[in-house]
């Protein structure tokens, strides 16, 4: 661990009461993020992806919570953070960038009052220095006519507007770390790459940012480290490069097999069979065997841990070495 | 989302602002005058008297317009020439403080008193009285308002010419029987000699009005900002469907014997739970226990100093409805009806409550066996001489009603239960009620109806059921439609219409009717009250010996009158009592 | 040509709306051949769905005209309608959506055999379970409620509903956007799989570019309600001529292989007006003026 | 379902129980909407119990001559008026010695009559114009919008004291009479509940397939409608004896000697202070049928999980 | 659409529906049985001669489309002229002096109302499935299943006939308000209770109120910001229906509690067929309704800006 890593999440646990009982839908999940870092949180739909980023600040519903783990933020552990602090760190050390601009923001009140009050409840600066900032932070984001626009509400303005809204929210404040979940999904391709150069210019200004996407394109494009996960567990780990070029986990391996690129056109299509698994139905051992066409009775039923594959690079599959 | 678990207090505060702020709003403005104090009355350590009551919800105070009014009217707002006595039995001086009685018993002169006068201060005049009979008699009312007419109530006085100049064939008033022949001398010409004249007198509809300001206000006049009366009281305050208020008359000429200080009537509107928790709040002193409230104060203990009883004030009965079916022309039928009513099972369920064998009350004197008895066996007995074996081939029968009245009920299950006759109950309202009462129905049956008692003879002959309508109701339905349509023709001028009619009442009506209009007839031509009751007691007996009308229960008022509430002497009659003469003294 | 099996003429579609009147679609002229998959490809509100909806006769057209197998759909009326219908099928974006909630899989599948009368109950049934194991559900899910499967599972029985009346025209909108990646794989394989199997003819939608470069034999780059470009799959995946259609392809941001660096000046849908589509390539025509021709070699 | 939803249903915030178990994963019972439904329904313990309560009760006034000590006009001279507890009469008598008992058993009958009555009435011709303006739209929706407008601004309650004046006082005067002034808020919601089904895919798959309007409407959008109408029926059926009871206490519900609750209410309030039974069992089992088609309704409604239908 | 057209629409629409009101009304009346003639107290009831005579005089001499017009000209210029029952008090007086007791008994009902309801939803969404919510709901609902005129029965005989706190009946002074209010709000309350707990359950399930707590909002201040002005925009819609509703429908407490409300009088007159009243009541409430939908839509166009823009855009 370097001086610079910012947050260190560590054997993160979350629970969630249901009727069917307890679901555990993030187990174990580790990686760290250092300044000017981004880290890309890959998977496909519950995963656990995105509970995992939002636990670290406390937004999950009353009916899940953080069971084991610890997430070191500035020496201080967000686990089990009173309120109070974690208010501190909410918005002004860590923002956040949510999927949907029309769902992230209140259709009720004005984009001048979104953009700034945190500002003002952070102590940062004054009501009227407030509202400068949030201008320069929309022009920033390449919003023309940020006075006008700031009187406006969200839904008024078009949905690559809105998203790019959104980003000046969370960054006006100048974060250190970016929680950004799936910031790009609900945007066309080009509108895509526009939010992506956004997120860049904040990155190296040395913000930290923790990416949730399920898309590999953009996860690489965009991130330094990759973290795999399946059904809540992390099943590899690593810089993004490396992973990108030999995948070690048979599921990163069945995931990048399966995306597909322009120019694909005579590449065979590598398809995972079945269904992803339910984290409420969670096989025991590798969550992934019963998928995989490498699983072997023996091996694959006991839990497998993430294991080193190489420097700085970790799988959680006993066969993983074979691959690298 | 993770929610903190407190509250916005803010809001709630705002919200609770707002809401003092309405009430406090709407408290200045929409209420009453409010200077009511529900503290002072009878329990009161205030020396003022106030009287707290209730009364029927009056939609006017035009003693003209028959309405719960007219009686507020009598009891205290106006005053006629003469007023009932304790009792009602008899009259004693109003605003006349003599009169004298021509030999004949058909010319009656009034000498109004000195110093009679309006509470505006002018004096009353027997201009003033002719003025407002002339009113009263006009045809069509005189104001825009003036359409209910009590004027037909006048019709049993006998005043020459009145019912002539009403029904339009006198047109000028000059010519009917009242004549102002001095400022304080009134003198009436009655067709006939006329035993129940004195009392007709204290009927609302004969008090003066005061010209003036019906003329100012023709509509307005009863609002309590224009009000002039010549009575122990004034109208104070008037909130429509809640509360009157009545204060002293100062102009009053025996403001002596007014000690009330303030009446205040609590409007109770029609059909409204007349709850007797009023009284128990203390929010009222005296008021009438309707209906089932009866069984939780009469016959109680801790009640027993507090009730007065007015006896026999109601009778309740059946009567014809006019029906294509003529089952009921049958009196034989009518007869077996009447006599298996079921009377003494109603009679038994309610505290005063007692059979009703005729129209007439008992305490008038009647001897036993007038009109109708209960005799199963008989019943069964005239309904087989009627081909009505056992009810076999009877129609069913309708009982019309406006409101649910035990009697009916019961008559159903005994009808059905010793004469094997079906009927139903028709309980509608009381638009419906009014009018099915007198069209002409498919289904044969009675109505259900409720009198005031008549504390005379004279007008227990003349008023309810009066000759005329027993007529009417002896035609057959075919001659009543006939005798509805002449009623309503609206070319006929009222003169050829009284003969029309008259003329179908000679042809159609009943022997028995025609007997009983011959003997009220005598009977009321009588100059001697004794002579007189001798044939409305054979009337009366003929009267019901016809079965068109089924009495059924005699029914006792009792009021509610809270230890301290002096000189109350209620009477049998519709206004029950003067506020005149009522104290309340601190207990 | 007598193979096409549709053909739009110069299609519009204008919605009125209380915001006033929106084209959709603007002058569109497009065709699909006999066993021949055609990829439409575009941003959202592109007027791509709504080309699928008008090739359906979901919607009418304001302008122009869809020819189904050289027979104008305007004049398509009642019994012709029906044959039609049995003709053309429909998988759509949201297979969840676009499954009857109340009936079973089987239901659901053998529902356009009951509509079209085309067997019996029983049959319908065997019918049923046939395609559903051709599409690759086990039997046993045949009496499943559609909410009981994954998402990848529900479009399956989608495919499988459309495959029932043996439809001479498949047309997908977005088949695999709402599912997952490896799941969109699986529904991509089957596709290809049932395309050289039964000879499917298609006109396959999304919005993107990699998939349709991968189904499509023929692609059409729409935006704003035009094509502005057309041409074989190939040809135009590595020769596009279109700005707009070198812009899409340069955002898309590649698993493998570099990003391509996005243009300094973007193109906006106001140039092309005016500009009519001019053959650059043997069945390849773009929105390009004839000026512009030399440029766009590049 | 929108896109978003489909990606990442349990990262949503919200248990994760939205994420169906896969068919292949196990031997999945095959669950319809009414399974479903009645699974989550029995789960509601408060909801179970007014079902119960009320099918008991529905059965009582079903059965009522079978059960009732007396006809409910059945008069009993020696013992009027009596209080709870005399012999032969477990709840007291009337006036006229007429069991309480008895006539609250025939009042749930008339008063379930009424309520069903007007509610199925109310509901057939909701469903037609419903389905129709929404569906198709055109002169059914205008038609409905029309009647919306009207009966909005025509108080339902004095709608209904009209109706009855014209109509008069039976049974099926009553009925018609309160199904009359309720169907238009039951065919807005169906027409509601149809334009909202009519955005899901599945109605354009239908037409993509060649279903002609009716079946789609009848035999697609409707059952999916059913949830919502059945809230809404069982929020209707007490809202409809309720109406009764009102128009029993001015005098115009059904005509006596035939009981219903709101006539025994309209007894009772007069004997409060001297028989105050009379008023206490009408009114406790008005209160107990309302409350207990309001926990169902509340039942349903989560069970089908349309939130918007909330009264 | 510009916002003139939409607004000569929706007032004209509104006049076509107050028009099919008034007819309706009428051919109900028409249909009805019965006419209007004298309903004197009928106990004091002396001759059947009178009621003859009332006959005669309100007779069917005018032909039924002439009645309508003569009464809707009436209306128009506020000018209904007697009623038949309550001689010499004209129809539009008889409104102006009882329609402000009916509408204070409302509004402050409703006031109430929303004072029980906006807390006690909150509260009971915030606590969702804790004893409280469980509690407050179970109490709730109880509200909702008692008709008010059983609560106010009750309350009488409890705070007067027993405790003998408050005044039966009357209508002198707040005093008087006091039962008649919580009578009617207890039903508004219960409804707008449970809408405001689902609204605000809903409303946090909203991902903007998780962005404004991951901006770092204080609860309390996200609460109200965000949820309570989101989750009440809504209620207006609710509460202004519930208001309506109370101005035509509090009869049956003005008629416990002798308040000299329209409700009364409008029950009279249909029961006595007094036409003039009848018809003037029901035109009247029509208006209210509408006046009270459409300042509902209003209102809602106003706090909600999303509606306020499309409106404009209009």
């Amino acid at each position: 661990m370097t001086a610079d890593v910012l947050l260190d999440v560590q054997e993160l646990q979350v629970q969630f009461r249901t009727e069917r009982g307890m679901v555990r839908a993030v187990d174990g999940l580790s990686y760290s993020v250092a300044r000017g870092e981004a880290v890309a949180v890959v998977g496909e739909s519950g995963s656990g992806k995105s509970v995992g980023a939002r636990s670290l600040l406390g937004l999950l519903p009353k009916t899940a919570s953080i069971t084991g783990g610890q997430a070191i933020f500035d020496g201080n552990d967000l686990v089990g953070m009173p309120e109070r602090a974690m208010r501190a760190i909410r918005g002004r050390r860590i923002g956040m960038v949510f999927q949907n601009a029309m769902e992230a923001m209140s259709p009720t009140i004005t984009l001048e009052r979104q953009l700034t009050e945190h500002l003002i409840w952070h102590g940062v600066c004054s009501k009227a220095e407030a509202r400068e900032r949030a201008i320069r932070a929309l022009g920033e984001v390449g919003i023309p006519e940020p006075e006008r626009r700031i009187r406006m509400y969200p839904f008024q303005l078009s949905g690559g507007m809105r998203q790019r809204a959104m980003i000046a929210m969370a960054t006006a404040i100048e974060p250190d770390l970016l929680i950004a979940d799936e910031p790009t999904t609900a945007v066309d391709v080009t509108v895509q790459r526009q939010i992506l150069e956004l997120l860049k210019a904040q990155k190296e200004r040395g913000t930290g940012i923790i990416m949730i996407t399920h898309d590999l394109g953009v996860a690489r494009f965009f991130c330094d480290t990759a973290v795999v996960m399946y059904a809540g567990q992390v099943v590899e780990r690593g810089p993004m490069a490396e992973f990108i070029e030999c995948p070690a986990h048979p599921y990163a391996r069945g995931l990048l097999g399966s995306t597909i690129d322009v120019g694909d056109r005579h590449r065979k299509l590598s398809v995972i069979p079945g269904s992803p698994v339910d984290v409420a139905n969670r096989p025991s051992g590798c969550p992934f065997r019963t998928r995989c066409a490498l699983a072997d009775a023996d091996r694959c039923t006991h839990a497998q841990s993430l294991e080193s594959v190489s420097p700085g690079r970790v799988a959680a599959c006993w066969r993983s070495h074979d691959h690298v | 989302m993770a929610v903190p678990h407190t509250m916005p207090k803010r809001s709630v505060q705002a919200a609770a602002v707002v809401a003092t702020a309405a009430l406090a709003l709407s408290a200045c403005s929409i209420f009453g005058d409010g200077d009511t104090d529900p503290t002072v009355g009878a329990g009161g350590e205030n020396d003022a008297q106030v009287l707290r009551t209730t009364w029927s919800n009056p939609e006017s105070l035009d003693p003209h317009v028959i309405s719960n009014g007219i009686w507020i009217d009598q009891q205290g707002l106006f005053e006629g020439l003469v007023v009932q006595n304790s009792t009602g039995s008899d009259v004693e001086a109003g605003t006349a403080d003599e009169w004298e009685v021509s030999e004949d018993g058909t010319v009656w002169t009034f000498h109004l008193r000195d110093d009679a006068s309006w509470s505006n201060g002018d004096a009353v005049t027997a201009q003033d009285f002719l003025w407002t009979y002339e009113r009263l008699l006009t045809p069509g009312g005189s104001g825009a308002g003036n359409t209910t007419g009590a004027n037909s109530y006048q019709v049993a006085l006998g005043i020459a010419n009145a019912s002539e100049f009403l029904a339009g064939t006198v047109t000028d008033f000059a010519e009917v029987g009242i004549e102002a022949s001095a400022d304080d001398q009134l003198v009436f010409t009655l067709d006939a000699p006329n035993p129940g004249f004195l009392l007709g007198l204290t009927h609302p509809s004969m008090l003066p009005l005061h010209p003036a300001t019906l003329e100012e206000f023709p509509q307005e006049w009863t609002e309590p900002e224009n009000w002039v009366s010549n009575g122990p009281f004034v109208l104070d305050e008037w909130q429509r469907n809640v509360e009157m208020t009545l204060v002293p008359n100062e102009n009053y000429w025996d403001t002596e014997n007014v000690h009330l200080d303030e009446v205040e009537i609590q409007l109770y509107a029609s059909g409204e739970p007349v709850s007797p928790v009023a009284y128990d709040n203390d929010e009222v002193d005296l008021m009438q226990l309707v209906g089932e409230d009866v069984f939780s104060y009469v016959d109680n203990p801790e009640f027993t100093d507090q009730i007065r009883a007015v006896e026999q004030r109601n009778i309740t009965y059946l009567a014809l409805l006019r029906s294509t079916n003529p089952v009921l022309e049958d009196v034989r039928v009518r007869e077996a009806l009447s006599l298996a009513l079921g009377r003494e099972i109603v009679a038994g369920l309610q505290p005063g409550v007692a059979v009703a064998r005729s129209l007439v009350p008992e305490y008038l004197g009647a001897e036993h066996g007038l009109g109708q008895d209960e005799d199963i066996a008989r019943a069964q007995e005239l309904l087989a001489d009627a081909g009505y074996h056992d009810g076999e081939g009877f129609p069913e029968l309708m009982l019309l009603t406006e409101a649910p009245r035990p009697e009916l009920d019961v008559a159903v299950d005994q009808w059905a239960e010793n004469l094997g006759v079906t009927a139903t109950v028709n309980n509608v309202e009381r638009g419906v009620y009014v009018e099915e009462r007198w069209s002409i129905q498919d289904t044969p049956g009675f109505y259900s109806g409720s009198f005031i008692t008549r504390t005379n003879w004279n007008d227990a002959i003349n008023t309810t059921f009066n000759p005329r309508t027993m007529e009417e109701f002896s035609l057959p339905a075919e001659v009543w439609e006939e005798y509805q349509e002449v009623q309503a023709d609206e070319d006929l001028d009222p003169g050829e219409r009284a003969s029309q009619l008259q003329a179908l009442r000679d042809a159609h009506a009943s022997a028995g009717a025609q007997e009983f209009t011959a003997l009220a007839a005598e009977g009321s031509s009588q100059p001697d009250l004794e002579a007189a009751t001798g044939y409305f007691v054979d009337a009366a007996e003929v009267r019901d010996d016809l079965y068109l009308y089924l009495p059924v229960t005699l029914i006792d008022a009792n009021y509610l009158v809270r230890p301290g509430v002096e000189g109350l002497n209620l009477r049998g009659t519709p206004d029950v009592y003067y506020f005149k003469g009522v104290s309340i003294t601190g207990e | 040509m007598s193979d096409a099996l549709v053909r739009l003429n110069g299609v519009s579609k204008v919605f009125r709306g209380r915001g006033g009147a929106v084209t959709a679609v603007d002058d569109v002229d497009l065709e699909v051949r006999r066993g021949e998959t055609v990829g439409l490809v575009g941003e959202s509100g592109s007027g791509k769905s709504t080309v699928a909806r008008l090739v359906m006769g979901l919607q009418p057209v304001s302008a122009g005209t869809v020819e189904f197998d050289g027979c104008p759909m305007t004049s398509i009326k009642g019994r012709q309608a029906a044959s039609f219908r049995r003709r053309a099928q429909m998988i759509f974006q949201n297979p969840f959506g676009s499954l009857l909630p109340h009936f079973t899989a089987a239901a659901n599948v053998a529902e356009p055999l009951r509509l079209h009368r085309v067997v019996d109950a029983a049959a319908g049934q065997v019918r049923a379970r046939e395609l559903l194991e051709l599409v690759g559900l086990p039997p046993r899910s045949a009496e499943l409620y559609p909410h009981q499967f994954s998402g990848g599972q529900q479009q399956r029985i989608a495919i499988a509903r459309a495959l029932a009346l043996e439809p001479e025209l498949l047309v997908c909108d977005e088949p695999t956007s709402a599912l997952d990646v490896s799941v969109q794989a699986q529904i991509l394989s089957l596709l290809e799989r049932l395309k050289d199997e039964l000879g499917l003819t298609m006109l396959f939608i999304s919005h993107h570019l990699g998939v349709v470069e991968k189904l499509a034999d023929t692609v059409a780059v729409m935006s704003r309600g035009r094509i502005v470009e057309q041409g074989p799959a190939e040809a135009l995946f590595e020769q596009p001529r279109h700005p707009y259609t070198r812009q899409l392809l340069a955002a898309v941001l590649p698993v493998r292989g570099e990003p391509v660096p996005l243009p300094e000046d973007p193109w906006r849908p106001e140039d092309d007006d005016g500009v009519r589509m001019i053959e650059v390539g043997p069945g390849h025509r773009a929105r390009i003026g004839a000026a512009e021709q030399p440029q766009a070699v590049r | 379902m929108t896109e978003t939803d489909r990606i990442d249903p349990a990262e949503r915030p919200g248990p994760p129980d939205s994420s169906e178990p896969a068919a292949t994963a196990g031997a999945a019972q095959a669950q319809s909407q009414f399974r479903r439904a009645w699974t989550r329904f029995r789960r509601n313990k408060l909801a179970l119990a007014s079902l119960v309560i009320l099918a008991a009760l529905i059965v009582v006034a079903m059965i009522a001559p079978l059960i009732a000590p007396y006809g409910f006009e059945e008069p009993d001279y020696e013992n009027t008026l009596a209080g709870p507890g005399t012999a032969g009469h477990l709840l007291g008598t009337d006036l006229l010695g007429r069991d309480l008992l008895s006539r609250l058993i025939y009042s749930l009958r008339t008063s379930f009559l009424v309520g069903f009555g007007a509610e199925l009435a109310a509901l057939l011709v909701a469903i037609v114009i419903g389905l129709m303006a929404g569906y198709r739209g055109g002169r059914a929706e205008q038609l409905l919008m029309a009647v919306t407008d009207v009966m909005f601004a025509f108080p339902t309650y004095l709608f209904a004291v009209l109706m009855v004046a014209v109509l008069g006082r039976s049974v099926g005067a009553v009925i018609l009479a309160i199904a009359i002034a309720s169907w238009v808020n039951m065919a807005r919601l169906t027409r509601a509940q149809t334009l909202t089904l009519m955005q899901r895919d599945f109605v354009e798959a239908a037409r993509a397939m060649g279903a002609p309007g009716v079946t789609i409407a009848v035999r697609y959008v409707l059952p999916n409608a059913v949830g919502p109408l059945l809230v809404a029926v069982s929020f209707g059926i007490p809202a409809a004896i309720t109406a009764e009871a009102g128009l029993a206490l001015l005098g115009l519900g059904v005509q006596p000697p035939t009981p219903s609750l709101g006539g025994m209410i309209q007894d009772g309030i007069s004997y409060v202070t001297s028989y105050p039974n009379m008023l206490v069992w009408p009114a406790v089992m008005l209160a107990v049928v309302l409350l207990a088609f309001t926990w169902l309704g509340d039942g349903i409604r989560d069970a089908f999980d349309t939130t918007g239908t909330r009264r | 659409m510009n916002l003139a057209v939409f607004a000569v629409r929706r007032v004209a629409r509104l006049v076509l529906s107050l028009i099919a009101v008034s007819i309706i009304a009428f051919g109900l009346l028409q249909l009805a049985p019965g006419s209007f003639a004298d309903i004197s107290n009928l106990a004091a009831e002396e001759s059947s001669t009178v009621t003859a005579e009332m006959q005669q005089r309100y007779g069917d001499e005018v032909p039924v489309w002439q009645q309508y017009l003569g009464f809707m000209k009436g209306a128009l210029t506020w000018d209904m002229g007697p009623s038949y029952k309550y001689t010499g008090q004209n129809v539009e007086d008889i409104i102006a002096t009882s329609f402000p007791v009916s509408a204070t008994l409302a509004v402050v009902a409703v006031i109430i109302a929303l004072c029980i309801a906006i807390p006690v939803g909150v509260f009971s969404a915030l606590r969702q499935n804790t004893p409280w919510d469980y509690g407050s709901m179970f109490a709730v609902t109880i509200w909702h299943s008692l008709p008010p005129y059983l609560v106010g029965t009750f309350l009488m005989l409890l705070l007067s006939g027993t405790w003998h706190v408050l005044p039966s009946r009357g209508w002198s002074g707040p005093e008087n308000m006091i039962m008649p209010v919580i009578a009617l709000a207890l039903g508004p309350a219960a409804v707008m209770t449970r809408y405001v707990r689902s609204s605000v359950l809903e409303t946090l399930r909203e991902e903007y109120v998780t962005a404004a707590f991951a901006k770092g909002g204080a609860r309390r201040l996200v609460i109200r910001r965000y949820v309570l002005r989101n989750s009440l925009i809504p209620l207006v819609t609710v509460a202004g229906p519930v208001l309506a509703n109370l101005m035509t429908g509090t009869v049956f407490i003005e008629w416990i509690f002798g308040i000299p409300g329209l409700g009364q009088y409008f029950t009279d007159a249909a029961a006595s067929r007094d036409m003039p009243l009848l018809m003037g009541t029901t035109l009247f409430f029509a208006v209210i309704l509408m006046v009270t939908n459409l300042v509902v839509d209003l209102l809602y166009g106003f706090l909600d800006p999303r509606i306020r823009a499309t409106a404009g855009a209009r």
